[in-house]
């Protein structure tokens, strides 16, 4: 798709690894305003932080604070260079990266070891 | 219309039917029955008309866009519009799983006298087990199979030969002739239950687990008609059933205990065993299809891996929205709440948020740059329009009538 | 309902135990309703006395139910029905409350 | 000037106003081309549909909401240094008419 509207296209978006694993959404959109060049987006930003500062800047504050305390991943925010996008579909944003590697999956795998390897009847 | 899709088109008409019938239906069915013979029969002849419009405009947006209803409406309009709709409903969905986890446990009670609310946990257990284990077609096709078995209302129905003057009369709609909150609260609460939001949001995430594609749209609206119409048919007979057995005693529904009775004069001998029965799989079909539901909605709102055929390592998330979302509503029986006062509750609730549910279909509905020529035809836009005001209307009346109406 | 199907055989015991139970909780709901009402005394006296018989033929048919005396039963069942016939003629003579 | 960064989606349906403060319309959608590994923006596109942003909807492909047609502003032309209030680097009547 070589025409994009940033908002419709690719703000919110279902994010995708190689594998086309589904990993999150695009929460965020970072553009760079240069002098006397057109912005050019920078990054795509995932997280629940991110989330918070579009409902209200202070429950990004308040969200920050709680991750101080308690947080199994290790960055709030995880930003993608734009550059990693490999296509950008109607179904998916496809990123050229292993899903389990990125903080994205932090939960996701913190979650499986701790919680789900632990109940009954589930392969190790 | 090869092999594969009549098979799927028989397979969804009997979810339909099977899951059509909950503890939803059938708490407002034998209240109506009971307290206004079959003049409320306009008020579910209605929400049936728009369920079936609505389910197969959520069949038809998956198939041609392969996308679910909560993903699209979150890509579509973005997350601040759809936060809101998405806690009211999740609040509203634990409501509705902890009435059909209620009504399972009731139906133990019935069975063998203990209190309901010992039955909470291994209800919860079992409830989890099914989606734990299961992949999602075997899922819905044995709850539904065993939802047949709800069809003993329409033979009964049948049995007490209902007064078709009278049959004809209620589908007309009547103004009550005594206590009007109740009536009116009945007539919302059968919309309410109905037009349950997780069935539309269920059925298209079904859709794309079913890897349904713009082919099947004919496929999609045998189901919504046929699925939908008989198994409306199931709460019609409960009605009638409700209004020749227990009106005539002059007993009101307002604890099931009375309803557990009604099967009794058509069938002398197994009525009972059967009401409980039916009572206990058309709840644990509903309530494994609304944790489903939860747990889609979720993982789509946020873009986790989702789907009820992959491994619980796969979808760790997803997994344990269901999990949770299971044991935190049985907590509600286990505090010894009236399942039936929780269910009429519950069935009001979900008519006051129809607006969160009619809102996003009409704008997705008539995307015409993702739905090409199968978007919205003057007749669906109507349904959806009319749905609309009908569910703001909905949402004013519903709270000064639950207080007005007593449930 | 519940004693007129337990001797046809169509509920089980547990059932008409648990019913009366819940019933009694009713019949004390609407005894406490009827304290604090402002009707007239009269009005008052007959109904408690209605909830009185009521309580009574109540419990003796979930006695008979679990000591398997269907003519017992019988018996309560129809004074209950009675009492029902006399709770709507009392229901009337007051008018809507 | 370093180069200042800027969160799109802060900016979803913001007021926009020309150089003299004239309210001009709702940022609804920014248009952009993929160049290599590069993604550039080419303009932006400002609709009068207030309702939008309070419903916090991103598209603007809604049936019956479009009365008046959108107004394209190319990249040169919204200044967004301050991205509380993106502003026009001219007058509203002054912007040039690119077809796109």
């Amino acid at each position: 798709m070589k025409r994009l509207d940033l908002f419709r296209d690719v703000l919110d978006k279902q994010v995708t690894d190689r594998e086309k694993t589904k990993m999150g959404r695009v929460d965020g959109l970072v553009l760079e305003l240069r002098e006397g060049q057109p912005p050019r987006v920078v990054s795509i930003e995932m997280g629940f932080v991110v989330l918070a500062r579009r409902l209200h800047p202070r429950l990004a504050d308040w969200f920050l604070r709680l991750r101080r305390r308690v947080h199994v991943r290790k960055q709030a925010c995880y930003s993608v260079p734009w550059s990693r996008v490999l296509d950008v579909s109607p179904f998916c944003v496809q990123l050229d990266v292993e899903a389990a590697e990125t903080p994205a999956f932090d939960w996701e795998c913190w979650l499986r070891d701790h919680v789900i390897a632990h109940l009954p009847g589930v392969a190790k | 219309m090869n092999m594969k899709k009549a098979t799927q088109l028989a397979l969804g008409i009997v979810t339909g039917v099977g899951g059509f019938f909950d503890i939803g239906n059938l708490a407002t069915s034998a209240q109506a029955g009971a307290s206004f013979r079959l003049q409320l029969l306009w008020a579910l002849a209605l929400g049936t008309i728009l369920v079936i419009f609505l389910i197969e405009m959520s069949g038809r947006f998956a198939a041609v866009s392969g996308k679910a209803l909560p993903d699209a409406i979150r890509e579509h309009f973005g997350f601040g519009f759809w936060l809101v709709p998405f806690l009211v409903l999740t609040l509203v969905h634990v409501l509705v799983l902890a009435s059909e986890i209620g009504g399972i446990c009731f139906a133990l009670h019935l069975l063998t006298g203990l209190r309901p609310a010992v039955w909470a946990l291994p209800v919860a257990i079992l409830v989890w087990l099914f989606l734990w284990r299961s992949i999602f077609s075997t899922i819905e096709n044995s709850t539904s199979l065993l939802g047949l078995l709800a069809l003993g209302f329409v033979v009964a129905a049948v049995q007490h030969h209902p007064p078709s003057g009278e049959l004809l009369a209620g589908m007309l709609p009547s103004l009550p002739h005594h206590d009007p909150a109740k009536y009116w609260l009945i007539a919302v609460s059968i919309l309410g239950s109905v037009m349950a939001p997780y069935l539309f949001y269920f059925y298209s995430s079904g859709a794309v687990e079913d890897k349904w594609d713009s082919s099947y749209v004919g496929v999609n609206r045998g189901i919504a008609f046929l699925g939908m119409g008989f198994g409306s048919l199931i709460a019609f007979a409960a009605i009638v059933v409700a209004a020749l057995v227990l009106a005539p005693r002059g007993i009101e529904v307002d604890d099931y205990h009375q309803a557990a009775m009604m099967l009794t004069d058509a069938f002398p001998f197994w009525g009972f065993i059967l009401f409980a029965a039916i009572m206990a799989i058309a709840c644990l079909g509903a309530g494994i299809e609304v944790s489903l539901s939860m747990a889609y909605t979720t993982a789509q709102t946020f873009g986790w891996n989702w789907g009820e055929d992959l491994n619980p390592r796969e979808d760790a998330r997803f997994c344990l929205v269901y999990t949770g979302a299971i044991f935190l509503s049985s907590l509600l029986i286990l505090f010894g709440i009236d399942p039936l006062k929780l269910t009429l509750f519950t069935m009001a609730i979900s008519a006051f948020v129809l607006p969160f549910v009619a809102i996003p279909f009409l704008l997705l509905m008539n995307d015409r740059k993702l739905l090409k020529e199968h978007a919205n035809g003057w007749i669906s836009n109507t349904v959806a329009a009319f749905l609309l005001v009908l569910s703001i209307v909905l949402a004013v009346v519903t709270i000064p009538l639950v207080f007005l109406g007593g449930s | 309902m519940t004693g007129e199907k337990w001797i046809a055989n169509g509920v089980p015991t547990s059932f008409v135990k648990t019913t009366w139970q819940s019933a009694r909780e009713d019949l004390e709901q609407t005894a406490q309703d009827a304290a604090q009402s402002k009707a007239r005394p009269a009005v008052r006296e007959s109904l408690r006395d209605l909830i009185s018989q009521t309580r009574a033929a109540g419990s003796s048919l979930r006695q008979a139910a679990e000591a398997n005396d269907r003519p017992g039963a019988q018996l309560q069942a129809g004074r209950l029905a009675a009492l029902r016939q006399q709770f709507e003629a009392w229901k009337k003579s007051v008018g809507p409350p | 000037m370093k180069s200042a960064k800027v969160h799109l989606e802060l900016l979803v349906g913001r007021e926009v106003h020309d150089s003299e403060g004239k309210r001009v319309g709702r940022l609804l959608s920014v248009t952009a081309e993929r160049e290599g590994d590069d993604c550039v923006v080419r303009e932006f596109l400002l609709g009068p549909a207030a309702l939008l942003k309070r419903l916090g909807i991103t598209t603007l492909h809604i049936v019956g909401f479009q009365r008046k047609k959108p107004l394209a502003v190319p990249w040169d032309q919204l200044d967004l240094s301050d991205p509380e209030r993106p502003r026009l680097t001219c007058r509203a009547d002054e912007l040039k008419r690119k077809t796109t």
